[in-house]
């Protein structure tokens, strides 16, 4: 048992109680909570001025397309993320799997079936992880990243790893390319998504759980939450967003193929960090990861228009990960003093 | 650990879960491999029983990760059965060294008769090669081939080669451009991975010697991917401004289907647009009917699945030696040039 | 009057605008025990930190044998100070000899001498009369042992100057007893020590002056010799407060509420007890003698190998099969680690309160903002939390406050049957006082109250019948009346005591 | 652990070769485990690095493409050390999550890496000097395992032995205590992460080396096979307990595992479901297995049951 002793020693200097905050620290707190918005408003204006063509209808749609799958993936993760299991690896298959079946099955016996079969994959994807995790108290990065071999194994193994399409005029291809205005549909699900998602976060006892759970497990359970249901819970939340994550996929590019969401776990991490959701858990906010998805999307979007190689890509992302975190400790130590 | 006990019971069912699976899954692996039946391949070690079915190692970097390898592996073990060899597929997922080390497993295994080898990466494979030529284990390379200097370890090379797709798919980008100014947008495979480089090289060197009439405007990595080609196509299109863009080059037919598909997104008609490709799949070649891809380059999986297999029998039983010397120790796949007139030609039959 | 060995002098510490520590002076001189006591957040233990240089001062300065020091950790050890913290900081997963020597290993060439290093560690447990296994993880010791490492580490460093801070919170009275001897003669051989404690009677029993602090500032220095208990505790909370102790309540039990039948557990031998409607059971012994194990098996927070549990209340009758039945029957447990079981520090009070309530208050897995902060706020009253600002975070209330947080949202669900294990460790006079009141409260609404506590004062004042247990087994029962220190200990610690 | 144990004897009985030619199996090992080894004592520390994986590549870019094959080697290993600080500097100094700071740095440096080789591998300018280093040394051992092994003595007995790793336990364990007990907390983190980043490149360096060209996106399957090694060898992720003996043993399983069901000419995707489930067993059947094991050893050993008496109380644990 090390870590009572840890925590208590991390609790060892909050002795006086509620100090009165001056006005400037004050100021420097709110930076350091909401660092990303001002973040991402600059990096938005820079570019409407700065990048000829970003503020085209198009560019918009092509922005809210790179943002939607991944950032329907992230708002998910993030319920994994705050209940302090750092992430769901396994999104890869899941979304993967659930694209997959989603057309392969529609081809041969219509969409009811194939969303049935998918929803089943991604609870068998829940309730694995979210047990193996919640009940046997296992290591949430090994065990989804056990799943996701065995999730991608199973996969590949069944659909012999071809890459499948759907017919050229079909229900899932014209809501793939369907718009409203500059916003495709599929960037409106993730807006509902986005707000479902917090609601259930912020609006009910399951979400109240989980960020409890985040912050101190053992008093959660002491006062009397099943703590496994908790965690499957938010492993079921994210399995089910990967799923749905998977149809916005293979109804945009109208394909499935098992390596269609290759690095899917990292990136949406990413988000969820830049949005400022703690990976010690408790900590963070559903509403946040979608500004994170937006900064890291407007932020490719940028480096594309630039024609900015891939390379440079990955280094402006990995800098401005570090940036955005280092302001937001920064001002947090400076909110301190 | 009262935990631990109370999870054992649970864990030795999934324990023997797994065990049985793999059970199972040798079998099928063989049979699907070796009609000699030697189902437990696992089992037999002693090397005497497997003088008269030949044991050879596919060494390849893909497998049913992706589609190409998906359609590549069946003709493959098909011939192999046919031949009665009894192949060991690895798949490296283009990591050099999870190759190299499948390489010194490979040639550590008594039984190995031969070594199928499809670098991952050209340059760092010599290794390998003279590992397994000290082992005496014949090595066919398959798919993407060595560099120059190291041919002479191999026994002959089937497959295509990527960079002359390249260069195929340019020459047909300049023939229909016909020495018109054009400005073309280029999206290439996975950055790193060395048959996208190939390939992308091919185009790029090609065009610029063929016809300095057509400029690449812009380049971006679509991953093989259809959907992530769409979006990087429509950036480029938006950063380069539509009105300068006459054609697109795309490494592979999932990717310019999304190229395809971003054009078709603005409301532009595809048919104004030179546009290029490589593979004719199933995705590709419908696109070459309808009019709206101008040309792709035929890449046979199972050709090369097949002749892969071949080519090791040639060497294990000594019909072709160490080097390129001998004739047939070089099969290089026909990439026929694919365009509306004669996507329909069986010939040409999409395979993936 | 000699140079003193350590001196604080006009010391100021501030976090965040509020002053923790206000322009304190303090002098200590060689062979002196100088408490120093006042209410938690009243700035002792940040006024300690500055004097170790853990923490920085914003202004004054501290001096060893009329030297001005460094602030900072490194040199303050140099110049000979050692600080025994109030919460254990040791290195679960090193031994005894390597805990006792951290920061200071013997090395040659960089490579750690086992051989030497258990050699001090023997040295120094021989010191102060104490006799671990030098080789044994510290997370397989219990916290009594755990508190003697501890400060078998600060005489290690054969200080000039010992600074307790809480030393005996977590030990029983005989531990307690053999803790003071050990500091008088760590006194007598000419170390200063500065003590701090909520116990004044200990402070009466071992300590020459007394300093007392309130609200950061020194309100009140003396000669041991020239004050009284009640003066000091005056002086602390700064209030006049009838202490409840020895206000003993009329008792008038009603029916068997909570019935344990042959219990076995993890460091507990098959024990029965019953608990009645309006009575305050109580639960001594020594730390380890498997009181805190008990209760939890009882509650269902831990397995049983054996036995039954049985509650009745509101005319129906549930066996306790775990924790959850055990809620819903009408079960409330205030838990012995209150920072890592019983409160979510970082989130609000409102939000700990809310959580042992959430299915009462939001009806179809709802959650009411409104509701939630109306109900905590109603408990946060009743409770007597100060300041009652349910939307601050719990972690920035004081020990007292946090624990009348805990029992607050346990109130909310009307328990029928309540445990509170050690209700006031760590917990400031004035506090105790309330969370005492609150608790005899309970019992006369007729609730069934089990109190597990070191604290024997608290135990005699509190309990109707205390249950005195040893290595796993209730070794006597006392009723009220026939109760007292002597009794209780006795049982308690066997032959031990004679020992210790 | 147990079965792990179980399923390598099961290897054992049934595949021989994986271990007749052992050199091969320990190579395995060394690709992966030499990077969870490195991993190993940030992890002690209660620090994650999520940033081996693209050090291992990036190092490997540099080597090559520094002409003068001594200066590569150096230059490899120096951004390592650069890596390390900068990680460390992140953590310790600007006070970020490591596990935030080092996914920055994942992405970063794999851009790099991508940008100096221009988005190609670099062959090696010297081939032959690079096929030699791939050549066995000792009977069959080639430097590669030579180096795995000596890096694994000198770790062990880093943190066993020398006071600064010794520390560490002490910064993963109770980091306020060790401050407060005069532990250089900051140099200590610094310390680990410069550690984990040269290990990591020197694997690239030695993978380039063997190779003879540095790929750009190598160890794309290093990063979550060096965790799974490390954590499935018992190693707390929160810092405070693990060892490296166990990430050995982790980093052992794995690649012995793995050589077993290529030999076994196992399918692709069926391996990837084996090794999935076995992982999921191995981490749900208590990842503490190990420690215990050690722990039950040690009082065996000592024949002490528990801790000696002490004169005052009993000492039977409370912390349940």
């Amino acid at each position: 048992m090390g870590d009572p002793l840890t925590q208590v020693n991390a609790l060892a200097t909050s002795e006086a109680p509620n100090k009165e905050i001056s006005t400037g620290a004050k100021v420097l707190a709110w930076m350091a909570d909401n660092g990303i918005f001002v973040l991402t408003a600059v990096l938005i204006a820079v570019a409407v001025i700065g990048v000829e063509g970003f503020a085209s209808l198009q560019n918009i749609a092509d922005v809210f397309h790179r943002a939607a799958p991944i950032g329907i993936v992230a708002v998910g993760m993030t319920f994994v993320v705050i209940s302090g299991n750092y992430l769901d690896l396994s999104v890869v298959a899941q979304v993967a799997t659930s694209a997959v079946i989603l057309i392969a099955v529609s081809n041969e016996y219509g969409y009811i079936p194939a969303i049935l079969a998918a929803m089943l994959a991604a609870a068998v994807f829940g309730i694995v992880n979210g047990v193996a995790v919640g009940y046997f108290k296992a290591n949430a990065v090994i065990v989804t990243l056990s799943t996701t071999y065995i999730g991608l194994g199973l996969l590949r193994f069944f659909s012999g790893g071809s890459i499948f399409f759907g017919p050229y005029e079909s229900p899932l291809a014209s809501f793939g390319a369907g718009k409203l205005g500059p916003v495709p549909y599929s960037a409106i699900v993730l807006v509902i998504m986005t707000i479902l998602l917090s609601l259930l976060l912020t609006r009910t006892n399951f979400g109240f759980t989980v960020r409890s759970f985040g912050v101190n497990e053992r008093a959660t359970r002491l006062g009397g939450t099943n703590t496994g249901l908790v965690i499957i819970g938010a492993f079921l939340v994210t399995a089910f967003s990967a799923m749905i994550a998977g149809f916005v996929l293979a109804a945009f590019s109208n394909t499935a193929v098992s390596a269609m969401s290759t690095g899917y776990d990292f990136r949406a991490l990413a988000a969820i960090i830049v949005g400022g959701t703690s990976v010690f858990g408790g900590k963070g906010s559903v509403p946040r990861t979608l500004l994170g998805v937006v900064f890291v999307s407007v932020l490719t979007n940028v480096l594309v228009l630039l024609n900015i190689s891939f390379g440079y890509q990955q280094m402006a992302l990995g800098f401005l990960i570090a940036a955005a975190v280092s302001i937001d400790a920064l001002a947090r130590r400076a909110g301190k003093k | 650990m009262r935990k631990s006990r109370l999870v054992l019971a649970p864990a030795a069912m999934l324990a023997a879960a797994a065990l049985v699976l793999t059970g199972c899954a040798t079998e099928d692996a063989s049979t699907g491999s070796s009609d000699s039946g030697s189902s437990d391949s696992s089992g037999d070690t002693g090397g005497d029983t497997g003088d008269d079915t030949l044991k050879v190692y596919a060494l390849l970097p893909q497998g049913n990760d992706q589609p190409y390898g998906t359609t590549y592996l069946p003709p493959m073990q098909a011939k192999a059965a046919e031949l009665g060899i009894e192949l060991t597929i690895t798949n490296s997922e283009y990591d050099g060294d999870k190759q190299a080390s499948e390489c010194e497993i490979a040639v550590a295994d008594s039984e190995t008769d031969g070594i199928i080898l499809w670098p991952a990466i050209a340059d760092s494979i010599r290794p390998c090669l003279e590992a397994a030529n000290a082992a005496g284990i014949p090595v066919w390379i398959t798919n993407a081939d060595v560099n120059p200097e190291d041919t002479g370890l191999t026994y002959g090379y089937s497959g295509t080669d990527s960079y002359g797709q390249g260069a195929a798919s340019a020459e047909m980008m300049c023939e229909f451009a016909g020495g018109a100014d054009i400005g073309i947008i280029q999206i290439n495979g996975l950055t790193g991975n060395s048959v996208a480089s190939l390939r992308g090289a091919g185009f790029r060197e090609t065009v610029a010697s063929e016809c300095p009439n057509v400029t690449i405007l812009a380049e971006q990595p679509g991953n093989w991917n259809k959907d992530e080609s769409q979006i990087a196509a429509s950036e480029m299109l938006t950063a380069v401004g539509v009105e300068n863009v006459q054609g697109m080059y795309a490494a592979d037919d999932s990717m310019v289907a999304g190229g395809i598909a971003a054009l078709e997104a603005r409301g532009l008609a595809v048919e104004d647009f030179i546009i290029t490709s490589i593979g004719n799949t199933f995705l590709g070649n419908p696109l070459v009917i309808d009019g709206k891809l101008d040309g792709t380059v035929f890449q046979s999986s199972s050709w090369d699945g097949e002749n892969a297999v071949v080519g090791i029998y040639r060497a294990m039983t000594g019909d072709t030696s160490l080097g390129r010397d001998d004739d047939g120790s070089v099969l290089y796949m026909p990439n026929p040039k694919v365009t509306i007139d004669n996507a329909t030609d069986p010939s040409v039959a999409p395979e993936w | 009057m000699s140079t003193p060995v350590i001196e604080a002098r006009n010391v100021v510490k501030a976090f965040g605008g509020a002053k923790a520590v206000d322009d304190v002076s303090v002098a200590v001189e060689a062979g002196d025990i100088h408490a120093v006591v006042g209410e938690n957040g009243a700035g002792k233990s940040t006024l300690m930190r500055i004097l170790s240089g853990i923490e920085t001062l914003d202004s004054g300065a501290v001096l060893v044998d009329g030297q001005e020091i460094e602030n900072s950790a490194k040199s303050s050890l140099e110049a000979g100070i050692s600080l025994v913290h109030q919460e254990l900081s040791l290195i679960p997963e090193m031994t005894v000899a390597e805990n006792i020597l951290l920061g200071s290993f013997p090395t040659k060439a960089g490579v750690t001498r086992k051989a030497e290093m258990k050699r001090i560690a023997a040295e120094t447990l021989k010191e102060i009369g104490v006799d671990v296994d030098l080789d044994e993880r510290i997370s397989r010791l219990s916290v009594a042992l755990r508190q003697f490492v501890e400060i078998a580490r600060a005489v290690a460093r054969k200080p000039k100057v010992l600074i307790l801070d809480e030393p005996t919170a977590s030990l029983t009275p005989a531990e307690t007893d053999y803790l003071l001897d050990m500091l008088k003669r760590l006194a007598s051989q000419g170390l200063a020590i500065i003590y701090i404690s909520h116990r004044i009677p200990e402070v009466f029993r071992i300590c020459n002056k007394v300093t007392v602090l309130r609200d950061g500032q020194r309100v009140f220095v003396s000669e041991v010799a020239k004050t009284k208990p009640d003066q000091v505790i005056n002086e602390m909370v700064g209030r006049e407060l009838q202490l409840g102790l020895q206000s003993r309540r009329q008792a008038n039990p009603g029916e068997v509420v909570l019935a344990a039948h042959g219990i076995r557990a993890t460091g507990v031998n098959n024990v029965s007890l019953e608990v009645r409607a309006g009575e305050i059971v109580g639960l001594g012994g020594l730390v380890g003698a498997g009181r805190t194990e008990l209760v939890r098996a009882i509650i269902g927070a831990d397995n049983r190998t054996a036995g039954r549990v049985v509650l009745n209340s509101q005319g129906k009758s549930t066996v306790i099969s775990g924790y959850m039945s055990a809620i819903r029957a009408g079960v409330a447990y205030v838990p012995e680690e209150r920072r890592v079981d019983g409160l979510a520090m970082t989130m609000a009070v409102f939000e700990n309160i809310y959580l042992p309530n959430r299915r009462e208050l939001g009806a179809g897995g709802i959650t009411r903002p409104g509701k939630m902060l109306s109900f905590a706020l109603e408990l946060a009253n009743k409770v007597g939390l100060r300041p009652p600002q349910v939307k601050l975070e719990a972690g920035q209330y004081s020990g007292g406050n946090q624990q009348k947080i805990v029992i607050a949202k346990w109130l909310g669900r009307r328990p029928s049957f309540v445990v509170l294990d050690e209700p006031t460790r760590g917990v400031d006079v004035g506090a105790k006082a309330e969370i005492h009141k609150l608790v005899k409260e309970l019992a006369d609404q007729g609730t069934a109250v089990l109190v597990v506590s070191s604290d024997l004062p608290e135990l005699l004042e509190l309990a109707d019948v205390i249950h005195v247990m040893r290595d796993g087994k209730i070794t006597g029962t006392l009723a009220a009346n026939e109760a007292d220190e002597k009794s209780v200990m006795s049982l308690a610690a066997g032959e031990k005591l004679v020992e210790a | 652990m147990a079965l792990l144990a179980a399923v390598l004897i099961g290897v054992l009985l049934t595949e021989q070769t994986v271990f007749t030619a052992y050199s091969v199996t320990l190579g395995r090992i060394a690709l992966v485990g030499l990077v969870a080894l490195g991993l190993t004592v940030v992890i002690l520390m209660g620090e994650l690095d999520l940033s081996v994986a693209s050090t291992l590549a990036l190092a490997g870019v540099v080597t090559a493409s520094i002409p003068d094959l001594g200066l590569g080697i150096l230059a490899g290993l120096a951004v390592g050390v650069v890596v390390g600080v900068v990680n460390a500097f992140l953590v310790a100094v600007i006070g970020i999550n490591s596990f935030i700071a080092t996914l920055g740095m994942l992405f970063f440096l794999r851009g790099l890496a991508l940008v100096i080789s221009n988005e190609a591998p670099i062959k090696l300018n010297n081939v032959e000097a690079g096929i030699a280093f791939g050549q066995p040394l000792i009977g069959p051992i080639t430097p590669r395992i030579l180096v795995f092994i000596l890096v694994f003595i000198g770790l062990q007995i880093f943190i066993a032995r020398i006071r600064v790793g010794r520390e560490f336990l002490a910064v993963g364990g109770n980091r306020q205590a060790a401050r407060d007990a005069g532990v250089p907390v900051k140099r200590r983190i610094f310390t680990g992460f410069i550690i984990s980043g040269v290990v990591a490149a020197g694997a690239g360096v030695m993978n380039t080396l063997e190779r003879t060209a540095a790929d750009p996106i190598a160890g794309s399957t290093v990063l979550l096979a060096s965790f799974a090694a490390a954590i499935i060898g018992g190693n707390y992720l929160k810092g405070g307990r693990g060892s490296v003996v166990g990430t050995l043993i982790g980093a052992a399983s794995l690649g012995i595992i793995q050589v077993a069901l290529t030999l076994a000419a196992v399918q692709v995707p069926i391996q990837q479901i084996f090794i999935g489930l076995l992982l999921l067993v191995a981490v749900t059947t208590d990842p503490n297995n190990l420690r215990a094991v050690i722990s039950s050893i040690r009082t065996l050993r000592t024949g002490r049951g528990k801790v000696a008496e002490p004169s005052v109380a009993t000492n039977r644990s409370t912390s349940s």
